[in-house]
């Protein structure tokens, strides 16, 4: 019964997953990925890992949200008002997939996995939480290091007003050659069009 | 197994009940217009959205990243006693750095 | 036992839905929507458009489903309670955005934006008032939550809990001081372009999560099912109702301010009274 | 059968009206509407009734029509020229009542046709070219343009909004540019139709800034004469948002509370909304008396 479940999430998985190759708004493509999580999520309370399964299914619905978000801003055409292609080199792209998933796959098959069910009784989310606090000590404090630093780069990265002014002030896009023209727009609006360069300041 | 199949069917009977209930309708041109208090757009309302608080936006996503790890400390903090709390107290004391600088920075504005 | 549970869920929610329309004195409203056309907008997503509200309701039913009716006794008796919930509230976020997002029309657009932008971070709170709550229970099992207020209820135990919840209830309910998706500024938001069927189905699956949202509030910080005389069920009506009352009374009382001040508030002043009310809840359960 | 009594049950709910306002009657309609029984709804969606007061100039009977096609069917519309606020109160229940029985309806002003010619040209059938090209179902694509406040080429939607929209002065068409839900770029397409004084009466101009701040209940028991009955209400509209001649919208929102009429010498309109928050920009307008709002929008006449 439980075997059929996990067979029946795990190809509501991969169909979601390819889902989101094959639609043309990216918040379609975004909330496959994120119902193809939701399915891996439930695989895995399914498998005796409750904490790692729902924690899965709720980090993923805050980080496809956040993804949205950023797709629909960045991406040209973002609803797919207009049908297009969500792939870029075609050949490439499934020859890697397949092989990822062969390589996966083999892993799986061949490496001896534990028969043994967990008991009814066991306490994962205590046991998760000694392992935090005991061997895995460093991990967590140095994953809050990293954190921080997460924080810090992606506000100086994408923040523009800051205490200092504007963050692009005499910036200047990088030139398409070595020392060569700077390429695209010019903060100050030079409209982006190749031909009238005025030098940036 | 109970918990998924119990999720599946409240999803299911939600589903089921809503797109019974709520049938689409056909509508005339004007009829489908957005509304805009009689006024016209010039575009589709999709768009390039400017999601004003984009860099809270990734902050948020960090922070969230590390209360994923508070969850299974909160099972184990009676029992582990004075240490649990130090540790912890040190981890969100390394992350309130991240935002207390963020709000240095104005990210919690409308950019 | 399940199906018996499963019963109660629904009646609960059924119930609970109809007194919370009273409550928000828009049942007849919502009846009168249901006999009426429901208009298509220009070149919308009908699948999302459509499946939106089906969510709303799915996540209140299953968040609904995770609180104990009787001590030791849950329809989703999961080790991990208070992390489900969580999932919903974050799929909850997803859904708003997405109801905003189907029409293709700019004030719904604005909505789902003003949301996303707010319904995120008010999540941060709420998890930290509901790990909070499980430091005592040494569990984030909702039944064993329940089971740590026998002495004392959590409302006591950490005073700033329930008020930084009822913020959560108001912004997952649409109401109100943090109904930013909604909102007057923008002809009610997300719901601007439904009509009919549509909108009253929006506005029932509004409401199923008021009842939602009070039943976890009353099972974390006002011992849920615990209490002398009635029975369990009773005392978890009683409470919800009591919240149910108590959060409509502040959506209609409170003012809301812009959403850019707000996410400041957010972060500023409420993330670390956050802190603060774990900080009070850690060293209690020392 | 069970249809009428569906209907019947259907027709104790108040009247869902969206109000198309009209020169002079502002004040009228906001008495009016803030009885019980008769619900204001915020978009034509939402409603049943429309109800026209005033005589509409003709260039906003087009503006007219659309909101009318936009209420969902069964609809009906009511005038409102020179009768009492109880007559017309009586109508518009009457013209509810005959719609939940299912008896009236009407149909578009305006030909069912979509906004521009796409189909069947272009390799989808959008009607132009690239993913970019054409107007799918319509419409065209929004494109990119330089923000005010963080530079990002990201697009840029325009619109003409209004004038009936709810959250601004009645007459007002505002020619908007947003980027996201900021103002890049406002122009006055039409000004405000011109009102009364009555309609700078301070229980009217608190009850429109309190209905902007989601609390419909106190905003029509201000309307009523009452307390509002609400907290924050000072507190929730951001400090330095719309000076004007030394008070801002917060001082001027507590000058009405306190039952004091305001009078706000006439501003630059496009320059006090661009850069700001839709959000924003809806509480400076409501935050601002019809009077200065009218003299604003009309600078030849004020000459």
């Amino acid at each position: 019964m439980t075997d059929l479940a996990v067979a029946l999430l795990a190809a509501f998985a991969v169909w979601t997953g390819w889902r989101v190759f094959r639609v043309d708004s990216m918040v379609r493509a975004s909330f496959s990925l994120m119902l193809s999580f939701v399915a891996v999520g439930g695989i895995g309370v399914l498998l005796s890992a409750p904490y790692i399964g729902v924690a899965t299914v709720f980090m993923m619905a805050v980080e496809m949200m956040v993804m949205a978000i950023f797709m629909v801003m960045f991406m040209m055409n973002p609803a797919g008002l207009n049908p297009m292609m969500m792939v870029h080199q075609h050949r490439l792209s499934i020859g890697a997939g397949l092989v990822a998933f062969i390589g996966l796959g083999a892993a799986v098959l061949l490496s001896p996995l534990p028969r043994d069910p967990v008991p009814e009784e066991a306490q994962v989310v205590a046991q998760l939480g000694h392992e935090l606090l005991g061997p895995s000590m460093l991990i967590f404090e140095t994953a809050g290091v990293t954190l921080l630093a997460t924080m810090v780069g992606a506000v100086i990265l994408s923040s523009r007003q800051g205490r200092y002014g504007a963050a692009d002030e005499g910036a200047r896009p990088p030139g398409l050659t070595e020392g060569g023209e700077p390429a695209g727009r010019r903060p100050e609006g030079g409209g982006g069009h190749g031909h009238h360069h005025h030098g940036g300041h | 197994m109970v918990t998924i199949g119990i999720i599946v069917g409240w999803t299911a009977i939600a589903a089921a009940l809503v797109v019974l209930l709520a049938p689409a309708a056909k509508s005339t041109g004007p009829q489908a217009m957005p509304f805009l208090g009689g006024g016209t757009p010039d575009t589709h309302a999709w768009q390039r959205y400017h999601f004003r608080p984009y860099t809270m936006a990734l902050l948020f996503i960090a922070f969230e990243m590390e209360m994923m790890f508070m969850y299974p400390w909160a099972v184990v903090f009676v029992s582990e006693g004075i240490k649990a709390l130090a540790e912890m107290g040190m981890f969100l004391a390394i992350l309130s750095v991240g935002i207390l600088y963020g709000w240095r920075e104005g990210i919690f504005r409308w950019q | 036992m399940t199906l018996l549970l499963a019963l109660a869920v629904l009646g609960t929610l059924l119930a609970g839905t109809l007194f919370a329309a009273v409550l928000d004195r828009t049942a007849l409203p919502l009846v009168a929507a249901f006999g009426r056309q429901r208009v298509e907008t220009e070149a919308p997503d009908r699948m999302n458009r459509d499946l939106a509200p089906a969510w709303y309701l799915a996540l209140a039913a299953v968040g609904l489903s995770v609180v104990p009716f009787a001590p030791g006794l849950a329809l989703i008796d999961s080790p991990v309670g208070i992390v489900i919930w969580g999932a919903c509230e974050a799929l909850t976020v997803v859904t708003v955005f997405l109801h905003g997002w189907s029409p293709n029309a700019p004030f719904p657009l604005i909505g789902a934006y003003r949301y996303a932008a707010i319904g995120l971070p008010v999540m941060l709170p709420s998890m930290f008032v509901l790990i909070a709550a499980a430091l005592p229970a040494e569990s984030l099992s909702l039944v064993a939550i329940v089971e740590s207020q026998r002495e004392i209820w959590n409302v006591v135990r950490q005073p700033l809990g329930l008020p930084l919840f009822l913020v959560v209830a108001l912004a997952l309910t649409l109401r109100g001081p943090m109904d930013y998706a909604d909102a007057a500024d923008i002809a009610s938001g997300t719901s601007a372009e439904d009509s009919g069927p549509a909108r009253a189905a929006w506005q029932v699956a509004r409401l199923a999560m008021l009842v939602s949202v009070s039943a976890i509030a009353a099972t974390v910080f006002l011992g849920g099912p615990l209490g002398p005389v009635l029975p369990g069920p009773v005392w978890l009506w009683l409470k919800t109702a009591v919240l149910m009352a108590l959060i409509v009374w502040l959506g209609d009382r409170v003012a809301r301010t812009t959403p850019s001040r707000m996410l400041g508030i957010l972060w500023v002043v409420l993330l670390p009274l956050s802190f603060l009310d774990l900080v009070i809840s850690g060293v209690l359960a020392l | 059968m069970a249809v009428t009594r569906f209907g019947s049950l259907a027709a104790r709910a108040p009247v869902p009206i969206f109000a198309a306002i009209g020169p002079g009657r502002q004040a009228d309609v906001e008495r009016l509407l803030a009885r019980r029984g008769l619900r204001r709804a915020h978009s034509p969606r939402d409603a049943a009734v429309l109800l026209v007061s005033g005589d509409l100039p003709d260039d906003m009977l087009e503006a007219l029509s659309r909101v009318h096609a936009q209420l969902p069917h069964p609809r009906a519309t009511v005038r409102w020229i020179d009768e009492t606020a109880d007559e017309i109160a009586d109508r518009l229940r009457d013209a509810w009542h005959d719609l939940c029985a299912g008896v009236t309806d009407e149909e578009d002003r305006l030909p069912d046709v979509p906004p521009n010619e796409w189909k069947g040209v272009g390799p989808h059938g959008q009607g132009g070219e690239g993913m970019m090209g054409g107007t799918p179902y319509g419409r065209s694509m929004a494109m990119t343009g330089p923000d005010i406040r963080d530079g990002l080429q990201l697009d840029r939607y325009t619109a003409r909004i209004g004038p009936f929209a709810p959250m601004l002065p009645p007459g007002l068409v505002l020619e908007v540019t947003l980027q996201g839900d900021v103002i890049c770029d406002a122009t006055v397409a039409n000004a405000a139709f011109a009102q009364p004084a009555g309609a700078d009466a301070p229980e009217l101009c608190a009850g429109r800034v309190v209905r902007l701040l989601g609390l419909e209940a106190a905003a029509d028991r201000l309307i009523e004469g009452k307390r509002p009955g609400a907290v924050w209400l000072r507190g929730a509209v951001p400090s330095g948002l719309g000076l004007a001649e030394g008070t801002e919208a917060r001082g001027r929102l507590g000058a009405w509370l306190a039952g004091e009429v305001v009078t706000v010498a006439p501003v630059d309109l496009p320059d006090f909304l661009e850069g700001a928050e839709w959000s924003e920009a809806a509480l400076l307008l409501a935050s601002l008396p019809p009077s200065a709002i009218i003299r604003a929008t009309r600078p030849t006449e004020v000459a």
